[in-house]
């Protein structure tokens, strides 16, 4: 069992990581989808007592993260035409050694958490996992230009924020808690950034963020 | 002191029956100011039979929002700034109904009737709240009706500057005052009035300087006179008059009240008050020497004015800290006596330039001249208001100072600091006096005697008959409170009857001196007629010629050729050249043939200058060097919420 | 009674102290000088004449001459000539009376602008900035003598029983005075150093100027205001200087206008052997007593 | 029936959304006074919710609910008048959105589950949203894109914070329903740091929402942008909201003992907003944006007073209220305003007083009142707020708070004085209706009513609602 979540864990980090690095903003994508599944996936091997309602949840997030959503922006990106570049703030390179950097302070973050309150230690991992997809998603949502790559900073912050989910709550309080509230966060966030994303193509003929610093003092 | 709430819900009815007749013009006026006199008389005849009856305290109070009471107290020394509040008003209303004239702007002036008449309500309250709460909020509505009377005039430009600093320094005052009933509220856990006695020691003079900043503001104690001295020449005249004469005498009445509810046993706090006292008294008086724009001068003369009353204050708390009768009695009744005074003569002043300004289109006193024999009665009062203003005898400015001397002269005694002090405190009486009579004859002498400067000035006419009659009327309640100061003093003296360091103290002695100052100047009254009889004597049957003014060999004077007010005051405000900053621009006269060149001085105010370049502009350009925090792109604002989030964390 | 002859005396003699100036000023010069009745023959010659006035005048500066001649007057009822009590006193008098002297160099500076000159008004200017620092110098003067009498009266401070004299107690403090005092006089009454009145520039003059319109009685009166001036001063310097106490009034009468007239002289001698100060350097002049009657009174804080 | 202050407005937005135009601003008024109304019934106590193991009546979240119900009729009375005036492309879809926007905040107010609050208020993002981007020009969509991006990033934060709240749960082995009452009674028992890294994360998701510095950025952009009545409703209802959040966050760390932290943290980010709205109401450009940095002015007295507790919690309670009547009606005006003059900018107003005499009075009146003079209701909770610092001793923070009102004044005097009396000579577009200016007389009379005569149950309501964080107004 640990073993499998293991291992979706290391791809997570993995895929994490390839979306630092990544030059292509289809190649981004796709790296999303990957992800989501992955994402969405690991709870499927750490509970110990799986319901009919929590497997139903299961489908509903790899078909919203693995595939709508993906496929949304996937299409969004073919339809507008923009320049299939990142444009980064902060370089490739600085961001490679950012994402390592995160997993380091996660890897030191979750190490305090579990020993300071003898926490079950085989969620170490996990809470690693978490916190360094979270940060990064916060980097993503920082350290890029246009705002297609915003959104994808903010899907991967949620997944951060599932997985958070998924390793800290005992499933019998949060009766779908999780699943629930990601769920609802992303079709509030994706589908309006969505929307906003089209509007802003039509009106700007350009979906770069820098063209959204008018408003100022 | 139910009456009292009776006459101030006729003056707000007044007030309020403007708002509503303001498409009928002249009716609206006379029923505004009938209406507002009426109350205004209910409320004097009550304050003054109180006063001169010694009757004991009256209290009243309601409940507020279920956790405040609003308590209203009076005694003596309420009810004597209440007579200031309500003889004053109706004064100004008279002569507000040929001064507001324009009927273009008749809903403004409803307005303006309207606020005029919460103002003098809310002064009423001021004077007579017993607590914290209702205080403040006397206060508030006082600092907010007043501003809008500043702004009446709002198209000039200078006029909305000088609502806008008016605005900041009350609401910035207001801010201190909160603060300082606050940490009284922190140290007696409640709102009353009468529990301020029993904070430590330590923390009363901390909440009297916290509430002096907002009181001196209002008052316009030098360097926080500027609001003052800007909304004097904004207002129009009669609210200026209203404004120095009455409203700023709230802030002495603040100033005063603070300190005897605080009941400190420090004697700093009374050496503070008698410090920025002098420093007022002087520096008011040389600002309003500098000046040739005459309702700025008035406001500056107020400063001085308000200086002076506070050096009266400033001696008679000394005084009760050397546990000094004869000098604290003194120096709170010169002190009582001049606010009385000066509202008078001050009010006479402004109105006498709000004639000048409409007459003659200008108030610069190097653009005017010669307006004595245009406008005599203007001119004749103005003049009677300057000699009392400059406390000179036989009017009434006199007998306040006299007063103040007395209680510093029985002041100086063997010890050392309130000895200084009172040495201080007398020379600076002198030199106020000395400066303030220079500054007068300034007026006096360039704006109403001599020749016209301009054409404006050589056109002026008299002013209508409403505005001259208030005038003749406050000119000769001068000269009566100099000629007859015994009832006016007895007044002051009831004013004082519920302050507890001179209860009961014997004025026999001094009215006996009162009564041989009031004869001198009867002498002197009788040998000035006297010697005019005599000089009436001599020029019988003359032969009386008239001429040019003789040139002194010069053959083509012009008017132009007369001193200016600048020229009259250069030297002595050169005297005080740090404190007075004088900016010269000389453009210089070059070439074989020069061209035109000017020659121009500018006073300015020191404190203004100084909030300028120490305080406004740093205060900007920090200010304006943060705004880089909203600069519009969103992945820093992202940061910023990251950035919270980690500094938080670093304390948990 | 007394206090009336004194006051009568005072009045009559006046006119004659200030030829007393002139004479010494003459001999200076070497000449003979004009007899010691002079002033008495001008008086009654400008009272004779008539007037011209100014297009640009007013009631006030026909009320100038009035007030200011009344307010000299006024000193001289209240001073105690000769140590004999003046007609009125109380205590407080000596603010009143300096106010009044006030009052009347108002008037006299709203006379002189009245006229519309340049010259006159640069003449009132002077005479106001000089004056207020001259009534500094008086009211610390005040101060000092009400340290030492615990009164505010001039009868109290020179006819009591212990008058304020150089030989009476704190004597060293008053040689201060004296020296202060003889400067504000000097200044009060437009003498040189400060002011020259026998100068024929108008761009020097500080009170001369003031009254060049002036003439006829309304002239006399200012001339008869600034004697009894600079009586009251002179008066009130030989007060302190008067080292005797005498009980024979007649005696001690004339001692006093002995050293009266000695004063007078002197105020010739300095005119006579100084010139006066460029007017810039005028204010250091009048500050000078200020300062010495200031460190006298603050000397005073030790006795008891 | 409590819930049924959440549904009715879903139900006619609904409605509204498919009926022609003139029937939608029908049912928007018709809403506001039916929501008003069941309002009131709850205040009375007659109705009560039926999912209390989701919602509850709490003192705190019925005085919201009514401050928004009462302003949301004012302002819906206002929009009927403003939409006529602009030309609305989509207008049932700003009706719609308006009472789907109501809806979400009455389920806000009455929400005690801790994640259905947290569900409530992203469906205010939701909702709010295309308000904002009504006009559809540039700016409204930068802005929209602002608010969307920002505000979800702060609420998927507050979403961490629950889950730290739950953890703290099970570390402390309570097993309660996840209710914000049923915490309050075990709160002791909950881990302290993982509680207090909960409060962390809700604090700044919900600041976020409420506009706290440093997170406001979004605000002034998106109260500037949107349509008045929208600017309005936004500063007036959604804010006190967001604000619950807090709020409910703050009471559960006082219950559990760790009062000081969660008020430190509140003061903290209360001074830090009054701050940043002093720097950038100096020298603004445009007067809804002032208006906005206002909001965050407030909103952080509202911080600071709860955060201080004691007598200024009441006085933050009132300030809600009086913030809430004030600036709505402020809002309303502006739209008049920039109706009127067809500009934004300040630089392009003036001469209010002459050309616009009727808003003028609104505005300035507001303006009066927003700065804290009576007898406006401001006034006293500023009067309240400091004394209460100055009684629990916070000396230093006092003095930045009255600092920093200062400041705003100073700043926001000065422009609101150029709008008012600073010379203009073009003009006017669109002329005022009484219609247009009644609702904002309408809101500032009623601050001046409360600032006479507080309703003997609204003292009663606040006082239950302060008593549970150790508000209280005696001693």
């Amino acid at each position: 069992m640990s073993a499998i979540s293991d291992a979706l864990l290391a791809l997570t980090l993995l895929s994490v990581l390839l979306s630092l690095a990544s030059h292509r903003l289809l190649a981004l994508v796709k790296i999303m989808a990957f992800q989501g599944i992955v994402v969405s996936l690991i709870p499927l091997f750490l509970e110990q007592h799986m319901t009919m309602g929590s497997i139903l949840m299961l489908q509903v997030l790899i078909l919203m993260k693995g595939f709508l959503i993906p496929g949304f922006i996937y299409v969004a990106v073919k339809k507008i035409k923009i320049r299939r570049e990142i444009e980064p703030i902060i370089g490739y390179h600085a961001s490679l050694f950012a994402g390592l950097f995160f997993i380091l302070i996660s890897a030191f973050i979750a190490d305090r958490i579990y020993t300071a309150h003898s926490l079950p230690k085989e969620h170490v991992l996990l809470m690693i996992t978490a916190i360094t997809t979270l940060a990064s998603g916060l980097f993503l949502l920082m350290s890029r230009h246009k705002a297609i790559t915003q959104v994808i900073g903010y899907l991967m912050m949620e997944n951060g924020i599932y997985l958070f989910g998924t390793a800290l709550a005992k499933q019998t309080h949060t009766q779908y808690l999780v699943e629930f509230g990601v769920l609802l966060d992303l079709l509030v966030g994706i589908m309006i950034m969505g929307i906003v994303l089209n509007n802003i193509n039509s009106s700007f003929d350009s979906v770069d963020t820098k063209l959204l610093g008018q408003l100022k003092d | 002191m139910d009456t009292m709430f009776v006459s101030l819900a006729v003056i707000l009815a007044g007030g309020v029956a403007a708002l509503f007749l303001s498409r009928h013009f002249t009716l609206m006026k006379v029923v505004t100011i009938a209406t507002t006199t009426a109350g205004c008389g209910v409320g004097l005849i009550y304050s003054l039979s109180h006063l001169l009856s010694y009757a004991a305290t009256m209290e009243k109070s309601w409940s507020w929002l279920h956790i405040f009471t609003l308590a209203f107290k009076v005694d003596s020394i309420s009810l004597f700034f209440l007579v200031v509040i309500f003889a004053i008003p109706p004064l100004a209303l008279l002569y507000s109904f040929q001064y507001m004239g324009d009927k273009t702007k008749a809903t403004r002036t409803a307005v303006n009737y309207f606020f005029f008449a919460v103002l003098v309500a809310s002064m009423a309250l001021v004077v007579t709240a017993a607590n914290i709460v209702t205080f403040a909020l006397a206060w508030e509505i006082m600092s907010l009706s007043s501003f809008f009377l500043v702004i009446f005039d709002y198209q000039v430009k200078a006029n909305r500057q000088a609502g806008y600093i008016y605005f900041i320094f009350a609401q910035g005052g207001a801010m201190f005052l909160f603060a300082a009933f606050a940490l009284l509220y922190q140290h007696t856990g409640s709102l009353d009035f009468s529990t301020f006695s029993t904070i430590p020691e330590n923390v009363k003079l901390l909440v009297f300087i916290l509430a002096f900043l907002c009181f001196g503001s209002k008052a316009g104690v030098f360097p926080l006179h500027l609001a003052k001295i800007q909304s004097g020449p904004a207002a129009p005249s009669h609210i200026a008059a209203i404004m120095s004469a009455v409203m700023s005498k709230m802030g002495i009445y603040a100033i005063f009240r603070m300190y005897l509810l605080l009941d400190a046993a420090t004697p700093l706090i009374g050496q503070l008050v008698l410090v920025a006292g002098i420093a007022t008294g002087v520096l008011g008086v040389v600002y309003a020497l500098a000046n040739q724009e005459l309702k700025k001068l008035l406001a500056y003369s107020s400063v001085e004015n308000i200086g002076i009353i506070l050096i009266g204050l400033g001696i008679g708390m000394v005084g009760i800290s050397e546990h000094s009768p004869t000098m604290a009695f003194f120096g709170l009744a010169g002190a009582f006596l001049h606010v009385f005074n000066h509202s008078i003569f001050k009010s006479l002043l402004f109105m006498g330039a709000g004639a000048v300004s409409r007459q003659a289109k200008t108030t610069n006193i190097d653009q005017l001249g010669g307006l004595m024999k245009r406008m005599p009665t203007t001119g004749r009062t103005f003049l009677a208001g300057s000699v009392a203003i400059s406390g000179l005898p036989p009017f009434s400015g006199f007998i306040g100072e006299f007063l103040i001397y007395y209680g510093a002269f029985h002041g100086i005694s063997n010890q050392r600091i309130p000895f200084i002090l009172a040495i201080l405190a007398i020379i600076s009486l002198a030199v106020i006096g000395g400066l303030a009579g220079a500054c007068f004859t300034k007026v006096v002498g360039l704006a109403f005697l001599g020749e016209p400067r301009t054409d404006n000035a050589a056109q002026a006419t008299e002013a209508g008959s409403s505005m001259t009659k208030v005038m003749i009327v406050l000119a000769i309640a001068s000269l009566v409170i100099g000629i007859v100061p015994e009832p006016f003093i007895r007044l002051a003296f009831a004013g004082l009857h519920d302050v507890p360091y001179t209860a009961g103290y014997d004025t026999r002695a001094f009215m006996e001196i009162v009564r041989q100052v009031s004869q001198t100047i009867g002498i002197f009254i009788g040998l000035l007629l006297l010697l005019t009889l005599f000089r009436k004597l001599l020029y019988r049957k003359k032969e009386i010629g008239s001429g040019p003014t003789w040139g002194c060999g010069f053959t083509q004077p012009t008017v132009r050729m007369q001193y200016t007010g600048t020229s009259y005051a250069a030297e002595m405000i050169d005297f005080y050249r740090p404190f007075v900053p004088t900016k010269k621009t000389y453009t210089g006269i070059s070439r074989i043939f020069p061209g035109k060149t000017t020659w121009q001085t500018e006073v300015e105010d020191v404190a203004e200058i100084r909030y300028q370049l120490h305080m406004i502009q740093p205060l900007l350009k920090f200010l304006h060097k943060l705004r880089w925090i909203q600069h519009g792109r969103i992945q820093l604002y992202i940061a910023y919420i990251v950035l919270a989030i980690i500094v938080l964390l670093l304390f948990l | 009674m007394e206090s009336i002859f004194s006051f009568c005396f005072a009045i009559l003699i006046t006119p004659l102290l200030p030829a007393v100036i002139k004479k010494v000023k003459a001999c200076f010069a070497g000449q003979q000088g004009p007899p010691l009745l002079i002033n008495y023959y001008t008086m009654a010659k400008l009272f004779k004449k008539g007037s011209v006035y100014s297009t640009s005048t007013t009631f006030v500066f026909r009320m100038g001459p009035v007030v200011g001649c009344a307010t000299s007057l006024m000193m001289l009822l209240f001073f105690p000539m000769a140590g004999v009590a003046p007609l009125f006193s109380f205590h407080g008098d000596v603010l009143l009376l300096f106010y009044l002297m006030g009052l009347g160099r108002f008037f006299t500076i709203l006379a002189a602008l009245d006229t519309a000159s340049p010259f006159e008004g640069m003449g009132a200017a002077r005479e106001a900035f000089f004056s207020i620092l001259a009534e500094a110098t008086i009211f610390c003067i005040l101060v000092l003598f009400f340290r030492l009498t615990g009164s505010l009266s001039f009868a109290d401070f020179f006819s009591s029983s212990h008058p304020i004299g150089l030989a009476g107690e704190h004597g060293a403090l008053l040689i201060l005075v004296i020296v202060a005092l003889y400067m504000i006089m000097l200044t009060e009454n437009a003498r040189v150093p400060v002011d020259d009145p026998a100068t024929h520039l108008e761009l020097t003059m500080i009170h001369e100027v003031m009254i060049l319109d002036h003439s006829g009685p309304d002239l006399a009166l200012i001339e008869l205001g600034a004697w009894f001036k600079l009586l009251f001063y002179s008066a009130f310097l030989a007060m302190l200087l008067n080292p005797f106490q005498l009980q024979n009034t007649w005696l001690s009468g004339l001692l006093f206008y002995a050293v009266v007239t000695f004063i007078y002289i002197t105020i010739g001698t300095v005119e006579s052997i100084t010139a006066r100060y460029k007017m810039n350097l005028v204010p250091k002049f009048i500050l000078t007593p200020f300062v010495l009657v200031f460190f006298a009174a603050i000397l005073t804080m030790e006795l008891n | 029936m409590l819930e049924f202050t959440c549904l009715i407005p879903l139900f006619t937005g609904i409605i509204a959304m498919f009926l022609p135009v003139k029937f939608g601003r029908g049912i928007l008024v018709v809403t506001a006074i039916l929501h008003l109304q069941i309002t009131v019934l709850a205040w009375m106590g007659k109705i009560t919710p039926g999912l209390p193991q989701y919602f509850s009546a709490s003192p705190e979240g019925l005085l919201v609910l009514l401050v928004a119900s009462f302003i949301f009729l004012f302002i819906s009375i206002y929009a009927v008048s403003y939409m006529s005036e602009t030309e609305i492309t989509s207008e049932p879809i700003y009706i719609g959105c308006t009472l789907f926007f109501l809806s979400s905040m009455s389920m806000v107010a009455l929400a005690d589950h801790l994640v259905v609050l947290w569900i409530a208020i992203e469906a205010t993002t939701l909702m709010s949203a295309p308000l904002i981007f009504l006009h559809r020009s540039k700016s409204a969509l930068e802005a929209t894109w602002k608010y969307v991006l920002i505000c979800s990033v702060g609420i998927a934060l507050a979403l961490l914070g629950c889950f730290f709240i739950v953890l703290s749960m099970d570390i402390g082995n309570v097993e309660v329903p996840i209710t914000f009452s049923a915490l309050g009674a075990v709160a002791t028992q909950l881990d302290p740091i993982w509680l207090k890294a909960g409060f962390i994360f809700l604090v700044i998701g919900y600041g976020t929402k409420m506009g706290l510095a440093p997170m406001h950025t979004w605000l002034p952009d998106a109260h500037s942008e949107a349509p008045s009545p929208a600017s309005a409703l936004l500063s007036g209802a959604l804010l006190n909201c967001a604000f619950l959040g807090v709020y409910r966050s703050h009471r559960l760390m006082y219950q559990a003992g760790l009062g000081d932290f969660s008020s430190n943290i509140l003061i903290g980010l209360g001074l830090l907003s009054m701050l940043i709205a002093a720097i950038f109401i100096f020298n603004q450009t445009g007067y809804k944006r002032m208006l906005a940095y206002s909001s965050v002015e407030n909103m952080g007295i509202i911080a600071f007073g709860v955060g201080i507790g004691g007598l200024a919690t009441y006085g933050a309670m009132l300030h809600l209220i009086h913030h809430s009547l004030i600036k709505s009606s402020l809002f309303l005006s502006s739209g008049n305003i920039l109706l009127g003059y067809g500009s934004k900018l300040i630089s392009k107003t003036g001469n209010m007083a002459r050309l616009f005499p009727k808003t003028f009075i609104a505005f300035f009146a507001g303006f009066a009142g927003i700065s804290g003079f009576p007898p406006f209701g401001i006034f006293v909770s500023e009067l309240l707020i400091i004394m209460g610092a100055f009684q629990q001793g916070r000396i230093i923070s006092v003095s930045i708070f009255i600092l920093a009102l200062i400041l705003i004044f100073a700043g926001a005097s000065r422009l609101v004085m150029k709008m008012s009396f600073g010379a203009w000579n073009n003009e006017i577009l669109i002329d005022e209706k009484m219609a247009r200016v009644l609702p904002s007389y309408a809101l500032l009379l009623t601050s001046i009513i409360l600032c006479v005569w507080l309703p003997d149950s609204l003292y009663q309501t606040i006082l239950s609602a302060i008593a549970t964080i150790g508000g209280t107004v005696h001693g």
